[in-house]
C-alpha cells in the first residue's frame, strides 16, 4: 500500500505512528484521490473526524481527515495544508455523510469555506462577528476583557517576585543601616 | 486577617441592623407553605446537572424536604443556574424566568457563576451571573456535592420562610439595569421586553 | 391549507426529555415527525481555545469537564495522547489502575442510562435505584480520587494517589451489590412488558449505514457486528484481560438497550480480574514542573472505548509547553445529526426521549 | 340541609382527595426506595400555589377551562352517595343515578379541552388530544362493565347498587371488575395509560399553561374528582359503604392497586393504550356480561 | 397494531413491589450526614508555620483564583515575601496542582466543602491555618 501512494503521489512522507496508525502528508489537489483510493482499495471506508490546526508561524492550516478501516484495526490520518487566507478546501459530504457536520464545525472555528457543503451554519456560537475564535490570532483573553467584567474586590494581590526583591533589598538596606549606626555608634563612644 | 470566607461576618451583623419586616398574617402563613413546597424547573444549564439526579432520586430524595422538580416554567419556583452559562444558554435561561410566576427565586450552583470559575477566560461563557439575573443564593463547589445543594436549598427556605427573599421585585425594579447587562453580551437579541404588557399581566378573574 | 397542518416545536432545551442541555427542533403532523434538526452550542465553552492557552500540565484538569457524566475517558485520552507525544512509558500498576477507573466509570455511566432510558418510558422506580447505584461508584471515587464527579486523577506519567488501604474489597463488595441488583434490574426492566412494546422496533439502524457514516459504540453492536476498540486496537492492558464484545441483532432500541445491560456484565468481569491481578510498582514516572513539560512537535491521535462508544482526540504539539491543538471526537457528534436527525424522521414524539437516551447523546462533548 | 350536606361531602372529598394524594406520593417514593415527602406535601403544593401570581393571560376562555373542569368534579361527587343507608352524605344523589354521574364525568376534561386549546400551547393541545382519544377508548370498557352491573342489580341508582350486593359484586363477577379496573386505572391516568400528562413527551400536557390559582384549582379538582372516582368504584364493585371507616378502607385498598399498578409497568404509547383499551378489557367486559346475564340473578 | 401476549414480561416487574418491604437508600441528610472520604478535594488549608510565599501555587494554577497577599499574622521566618495565598472561590475548580506543586507541604485540601451564602462577593476564601 505504502509504496503504490509514494509512486502515485510522489511523497515521501508516510509515517506509521503506532501499527494501527499511519500518516500521509499530501499535496492539496491529490488529497481527495488518495482518499477515495484509500476507500475504494483498502478498504478505509469511514471518515472519523475532520480535524485543523492553525499553524501561524508557516502560514497554514493543516487539515486532516482521520479514516478508519470497516474492520476499525487501521486508522490512516491524511493531512494536506490550505493556505490561511481565504481558506477553502472541496466539502466531502458528497461521499461520507457525516463530514457535512464536522466542516460545519471547522467553518465555524476557523473559518475555512467548503464549497459543496450546503449547511454551514452557526453550529455553537449565536450571533458570532468576532474573528473565527480557534483562529491564533483570536486571544480569548483579550476579548472577556474587552466585553465582560470579572468580579472587584481582588486587591491586595502582591507580585511576590518583585516583594521579594523588595524585601531583600529592604532587609539589606536595614542591615547597613544597623551597621551605620552601629560603627556611628561605636564611632560616638570612641569619640567620647 | 480573619480565615475562612472573609465577608461571611459582616453579611452577618449588617442582617442585624436591617429592619425587620412587618408581615400580615396571610404573608406569614403564605410563606409557611411556600417553604414547604419548591418547585423546581427541570433544566440542566451546565455541569452541575449532573448532581441534580442524585439529589433528587432516592439517595439523598430531595422530596422528603418539600423539593421537587416541575417539567414547565409556569409551574416552577425555583430555577436552578447549575454552573458556567453560554450566551447561548443565557438568553433561554433569561426567557424562561421571565415566564415563571412570582415569587420566584434563582439557585446558582458552583464557581462559574461567580466569577467565571474555570471558564474564566473563555469567549463564550458569562463571568458574573448576577449582573443579569437576580440570584437569591450560590451554592460553592465546583461541582457542589448533593450535600451542598440540599444545604443551598434548605438555606432558602430559611430566607423564605422569614420572608426576606424578593429577587424577582428587585429585578423588575432594577430592570433597565439588567437588560442593559444582557444586552451588551446578547445584543439586541434578548427582546421581548420583560415589561411587555403580556407578562405583567397580574391576578386572573 | 397544507401548512397549516404542521406544528414546529423545539424539544429542548429546558424539557424533562431531553439528554442534557441541547434541542431538537421538531416538524409535526399530529405527533409524527416530518423532519428533525438539531441544535447544540448551549455548552460551549471553547475548551480547544483553554487548552491552547494553558500548559499541559493545567490543561490536564479541564479536560474532565468535557463529558460530564464520563469524565474519566476524556482523562485517559488525554494522558494517552500527551504521553504518546512526549515518548512516556507508564508502570503496569498504572495501566491496572486506569484500567479499573475506567471501567468503574463506565459502570456509572451505564447506569445514568438505565435511569434515563427507563424515565423515558416513566418508570421511575429503576431510575431511581440505578442513580441509588451509581452513588456507590462515585463514593469509591470519592475515596479513591478526591472528588464525586470530576476526579482529574488520571495524570500524563501515571495517576495522581495510590489506591487507599483496602480499596480493592470495597470494590469487590461493591460489585457484588451490583450483581445482585443487575438480576433486579433484569427482572424489572429490560424484561419489562411495557418497555419491549415501547423499544422493539423503534429507531432501527441497518448496519451498512452505520459502517459508512462512522457510527460507533451500542449502535454499531446493536446491529450484529462486534465492534470495541478495547478489542480492535487494544489500549493499556486490555490485551490481557479476558472479555466479550457483547453484540444484539436488530439495530433497534432493544437491542442497544439488551448490549448495554451485557456491557454491564462484562465491566463487572473485567473488574474483578484487575482485583486479582493488580500488580506492584510506581504510580508515577518523574515529571518536570509544568513550565518545563514541552510537547515535541509531532501529532497523533487516540481513542478509548467510553461507554458510549469510540472516544478519541487529536492532539499535536509545537515543542513548547503547551498544547498546539487538541480535537475531541465524541461518539455523540455524529450521534447526535446525522444519525439522530434520520431517526427521528417518521417516528412519534413518544419516541423521541426514547431513541436520545438510546443514543447515549450527550451534548457537552459535541460543541465542547 | 342539603346545603350543608354538601359542603361536608365537599370538604370531606378535599381534604380526604389530597391526602389520598400525599400517600400516593410517599407510597410511590417507598417502592423508588426512599422516604419521600410528608403526606401534607400536595396540600402545601396546592396552597403554595394559590399563593402564586399568574405571570400570562390567554383570556376568559383560558381561565374558564380548569372552572367548568372543577365544576365538572363537584357535580359528579354531589351525585354519588358516600353510604348507602345513609340519609347524610348522600348529596344530590337523590335526583340523579348513574347516567347522570357518567354524563357528569365527561364535562369536566371537555371544558378543559376548550380553555386549553384557547391557551395556544402545542403541549397543553397535544396533552388534551391524547386525554380526549384515551376517554373514548376507557369509556367502552367501562360502560359495559357499568351496564351489566345495572342489569344486575335492575336499577340505575347507585345507592341501590351499592346496597343491593350480597356477594360484593368484584367476586360475583369478576370478569367485569377486571375490565372496569383496567379502565379505572386509565381513568386515574396511571401508568401505563398515563399519556396526558408524560413530562418526557409533553411537558405536564394540558396543565402545561397553567400556574398559579388555576393550577391549584386544578390540583383541587383532581383530588376530588379522584375521590369521586374512588367512592364510585367502591359504590359499585366492593359492595359500598357503611360507615366512613368502611368507606376509607375501601377506596384506599382501590387506590393502593391503582398506584402498585402504576409503579410495575412503563408508558404506553396513545395509540398503543387505545388499542390496549378498546381490545383487552373491553373483551373482557363483553364476556363478563354474557356470564353475568345468562347466569345473573 | 402488532402486540403478543407477554406473560414474563408481564409479571416479572411485580418484584418492584418487593421493595416497599426494604429499607430506603436515603441519606436524610440534615439529620444524617455521610462521612467525606478520607482525601475528599474540599476547603484550602494552609500551615502558616510552614508556608514560605513562595507562590508557586499562584504560577499553577490555570484559573488565576489564587492571590498572594500581606499577611499579617505570625508567618515561617523563611517567608522571604511575608505573602500566603488566599483563594477565590469563584474561581477555584478544586483540581488540587496547588496542593501538589507546594514546596513544604503547607497548602492542603481539608473534608470540609460547605459554603452557602446570597452574596457573591462571599467567595474570597483565607485559608484556614491547620
Amino acid at each position: 500500500m505504502f509504496a503504490t501512494i509514494k509512486n502515485r503521489f510522489a511523497t515521501t512522507d508516510i509515517e506509521v505512528k503506532r501499527e494501527d496508525l499511519y500518516k500521509v502528508v499530501v499535496q492539496r489537489d491529490a488529497i481527495f484521490e488518495l482518499i477515495f483510493m484509500l476507500r475504494e482499495q483498502y478498504d478505509y471506508q469511514t471518515l472519523n473526524a475532520i480535524t485543523c490546526c492553525d499553524w501561524i508561524e508557516e502560514e497554514h492550516f493543516a487539515i486532516t481527515y482521520i479514516l478508519t478501516t470497516s474492520d476499525r484495526k487501521q486508522s490512516f490520518m491524511v493531512q494536506t495544508m490550505i493556505g490561511r487566507e481565504d481558506a477553502q478546501i472541496d466539502s466531502l459530504t458528497h461521499t461520507f455523510e457525516q463530514a457535512e457536520i464536522m466542516e460545519r464545525d471547522l467553518h465555524e472555528m476557523y473559518g475555512i469555506d467548503f464549497p459543496g457543503n450546503q449547511n454551514l451554519v452557526e453550529l455553537s456560537l449565536e450571533n458570532w462577528v468576532h474573528t473565527p475564535p480557534l483562529r491564533r490570532e483570536f486571544d480569548t483573553l483579550e476579548f472577556v476583557n474587552n466585553n465582560l467584567s470579572f468580579r472587584e474586590g481582588r486587591d491586595g494581590n502582591m507580585d511576590v517576585k518583585k516583594e521579594m526583591k523588595r524585601l531583600r533589598a529592604l532587609k539589606k538596606a536595614q542591615k547597613a543601616a544597623a551597621k551605620k549606626a552601629k560603627e556611628e555608634a561605636s564611632e560616638v563612644s570612641d569619640g567620647n | 486577617m480573619d480565615e475562612g470566607f472573609l465577608k461571611e461576618q459582616q453579611v452577618m451583623e449588617s442582617d442585624l441592623n436591617s429592619e425587620t419586616s412587618h408581615k400580615s398574617s396571610v404573608d406569614f402563613l403564605m410563606d409557611w407553605f411556600r417553604r414547604r413546597s419548591i418547585f423546581v424547573l427541570a433544566y440542566g444549564t451546565g455541569c452541575g446537572a449532573i448532581e441534580m439526579p442524585p439529589t433528587f432520586t432516592s439517595r439523598y430524595d430531595a422530596e422528603r424536604l418539600g423539593i421537587r422538580g416541575a417539567a414547565t416554567p409556569r409551574q416552577a419556583d425555583v430555577i436552578i443556574v447549575s454552573g458556567y452559562c453560554s450566551y447561548k444558554t443565557l438568553r433561554r435561561i433569561i426567557r424562561t424566568y421571565e415566564q415563571m410566576a412570582n415569587p420566584k427565586y434563582i439557585l446558582a450552583l458552583g464557581s462559574c457563576t461567580v466569577n467565571g470559575g474555570m471558564y474564566w477566560d473563555s469567549y463564550n461563557t458569562i463571568k458574573r451571573l448576577e449582573d443579569y439575573l437576580p440570584v437569591d443564593m450560590y451554592v460553592n463547589g465546583c461541582m457542589p456535592r448533593p450535600e451542598s445543594i440540599l444545604e443551598g436549598f434548605m438555606a432558602l427556605q430559611k430566607e423564605i420562610g422569614d420572608g426576606k427573599i424578593s429577587s424577582w421585585q428587585k429585578y423588575e425594579d432594577n430592570y433597565a439595569f439588567y437588560r442593559k447587562n444582557q444586552e451588551a453580551v446578547l445584543g439586541q437579541t434578548v427582546a421581548p421586553a420583560y415589561d411587555a404588557d403580556w407578562y405583567l399581566y397580574d391576578g386572573g378573574l | 391549507m397544507e401548512t397549516n397542518k404542521h406544528i414546529t416545536i423545539f424539544h429542548g432545551p429546558q424539557h424533562p426529555g431531553i439528554t442534557g442541555n441541547m434541542s431538537v427542533e421538531l416538524d409535526l403532523i399530529g405527533e409524527t415527525i416530518q423532519k428533525a434538526t438539531t441544535h447544540v452550542g448551549y455548552l460551549h465553552r471553547g475548551f480547544e481555545k483553554l487548552v491552547e492557552r494553558r500548559t499541559v500540565i493545567q490543561a490536564f484538569t479541564i479536560v474532565c469537564r468535557i463529558c460530564v457524566p464520563e469524565p474519566d475517558p476524556n482523562e485517559a485520552n488525554f494522558a494517552m495522547a500527551v504521553e504518546e507525544l512526549a515518548g512516556i512509558e507508564v508502570s503496569e500498576r498504572v495501566k491496572y489502575i486506569r484500567v479499573m477507573v475506567l471501567e468503574l466509570s463506565r459502570l456509572a455511566s451505564q447506569c445514568m442510562w438505565l435511569a434515563g432510558q427507563s424515565g423515558s418510558i416513566g418508570l421511575y422506580a429503576v431510575g431511581q435505584w440505578a442513580i441509588a447505584d451509581r452513588d456507590l461508584i462515585l463514593d469509591l471515587f470519592e475515596e479513591l480520587t478526591g472528588g464525586r464527579v470530576y476526579h482529574m486523577y488520571i495524570y500524563p506519567g501515571g495517576v495522581r494517589r495510590d489506591l487507599p488501604d483496602g480499596f480493592l474489597r470495597r470494590l469487590e463488595k461493591v460489585l457484588n451489590h451490583f450483581k445482585k441488583r443487575l438480576k433486579e434490574y433484569d427482572n424489572i426492566f429490560i424484561n419489562n412488558a411495557s418497555f419491549k412494546s415501547r423499544a422493539i422496533g423503534v429507531g432501527i439502524v441497518s448496519p451498512e449505514e452505520c459502517i459508512k457514516n462512522g457510527y460507533v459504540g451500542q449502535v454499531l453492536r446493536g446491529c450484529g457486528i462486534e465492534a470495541d476498540v478495547r478489542k480492535d486496537a487494544p489500549y493499556l492492558v486490555y490485551d490481557q484481560l479476558d472479555f466479550e464484545v457483547p453484540t444484539a441483532q436488530g439495530g433497534d432500541v432493544y437491542a442497544r438497550a439488551l448490549v448495554r445491560r451485557a456491557e454491564m456484565d462484562q465491566s463487572i468481569h473485567i473488574l474483578e480480574q484487575v482485583i486479582d491481578k493488580m500488580p506492584e510498582g510506581e504510580i508515577m514516572v518523574k515529571m518536570p514542573t509544568h513550565r518545563k513539560f514541552k510537547l515535541p512537535k509531532n501529532d497523533t491521535w487516540v481513542k478509548v472505548e467510553s461507554s458510549r462508544g469510540e472516544f478519541a482526540y487529536y492532539m499535536a504539539g509545537d515543542g513548547s509547553e503547551k498544547i498546539r491543538r487538541m480535537q475531541v471526537r465524541g461518539p455523540s457528534l455524529v450521534h447526535a445529526f446525522t444519525l439522530l436527525e434520520d431517526l427521528l424522521v417518521g417516528a412519534e414524539l413518544s419516541d423521541v426521549a426514547l431513541i436520545m437516551n438510546s443514543l447515549g447523546i450527550c451534548p457537552p462533548e459535541i460543541e465542547r | 340541609m342539603i346545603i350543608l350536606d354538601l359542603a361536608l361531602m365537599l370538604i370531606t372529598a378535599y381534604f380526604v382527595g389530597f391526602i389520598y394524594y400525599g400517600l400516593y406520593r410517599n407510597i410511590t417514593a417507598r417502592f423508588q426506595r426512599r422516604i419521600g415527602p410528608t403526606i401534607f406535601q400536595s396540600f402545601y403544593d396546592s396552597i403554595k400555589f394559590f399563593g402564586k401570581k399568574e405571570a400570562i393571560s390567554h383570556g376568559w376562555m383560558f381561565y374558564l377551562g380548569p372552572i367548568i373542569m372543577a365544576t365538572g368534579a363537584i357535580m359528579t361527587l354531589f351525585f354519588i352517595p358516600f353510604f348507602y343507608q345513609s340519609e347524610s352524605f348522600s348529596g344530590l344523589s337523590g335526583y340523579g343515578n348513574l347516567f347522570l354521574v357518567l354524563y357528569l364525568m365527561l364535562l369536566g376534561p371537555l371544558g378543559n379541552a376548550m380553555g386549553v386549546g384557547v391557551g395556544g400551547n402545542p403541549f397543553g393541545v397535544m396533552g388534551v388530544t391524547r386525554g380526549l382519544t384515551r376517554l373514548f377508548a376507557l369509556e367502552l370498557p367501562f360502560y359495559i362493565a357499568v351496564v351489566a352491573i345495572m342489569s344486575i342489580s335492575q336499577s340505575a341508582d347507585i345507592a341501590t347498587i351499592a346496597g343491593s350486593q350480597t356477594t360484593i359484586n368484584a367476586f360475583a363477577h369478576p370478569l367485569l371488575f377486571i375490565a372496569a379496573l383496567f379502565s379505572f386505572v386509565a381513568m386515574m391516568g396511571q401508568s401505563p395509560f398515563d399519556v396526558v400528562g408524560a413530562p418526557v413527551e409533553v411537558y405536564s400536557g394540558p396543565a402545561s399553561e397553567f400556574s398559579g390559582k388555576f393550577l391549584s384549582l386544578l390540583m383541587s379538582q383532581s383530588a376530588i374528582f379522584s375521590f369521586a372516582k374512588l367512592v364510585l368504584m367502591v359504590n359499585l364493585f366492593l359492595g359500598g359503604a357503611d360507615g366512613f371507616f368502611e368507606l376509607l378502607w375501601k377506596t384506599f385498598v382501590l387506590f393502593l392497586f391503582v398506584i402498585a399498578f402504576g409503579a410495575i409497568y412503563g408508558r404506553f404509547k396513545t395509540p398503543q393504550s387505545v388499542d390496549f383499551l378498546i381490545k383487552v378489557p373491553t373483551v373482557i367486559a363483553i364476556v363478563g356480561l354474557i356470564f353475568a346475564t345468562a347466569w345473573g340473578n | 397494531m402488532k402486540w403478543s401476549i407477554d406473560i414474563s414480561g408481564t409479571l416479572s416487574p411485580l418484584g418492584i413491589l418487593a421493595a416497599m418491604m426494604q429499607k430506603p437508600n436515603t441519606i436524610a441528610y440534615p439529620a444524617v450526614k455521610k462521612e467525606t472520604a478520607v482525601g475528599y478535594r474540599g476547603f484550602h488549608t494552609n500551615l502558616l508555620v510552614d508556608c514560605i510565599g513562595c507562590a508557586n501555587c499562584q504560577d499553577v494554577c490555570m484559573n488565576d483564583a489564587i492571590d498572594m497577599i500581606k499577611t499579617d499574622k505570625e508567618y515561617n521566618v523563611k517567608n522571604s515575601s511575608q505573602c500566603i495565598p488566599r483563594i477565590d472561590y469563584g474561581r477555584c475548580c478544586w483540581c488540587s496542582l496547588c496542593t501538589d506543586v507546594c514546596p513544604p507541604d503547607s497548602l492542603k485540601l481539608d473534608e470540609e466543602y460547605l459554603g452557602v451564602t446570597q452574596y457573591a462577593s462571599d467567595f474570597l476564601y483565607m485559608p484556614k491555618d491547620k
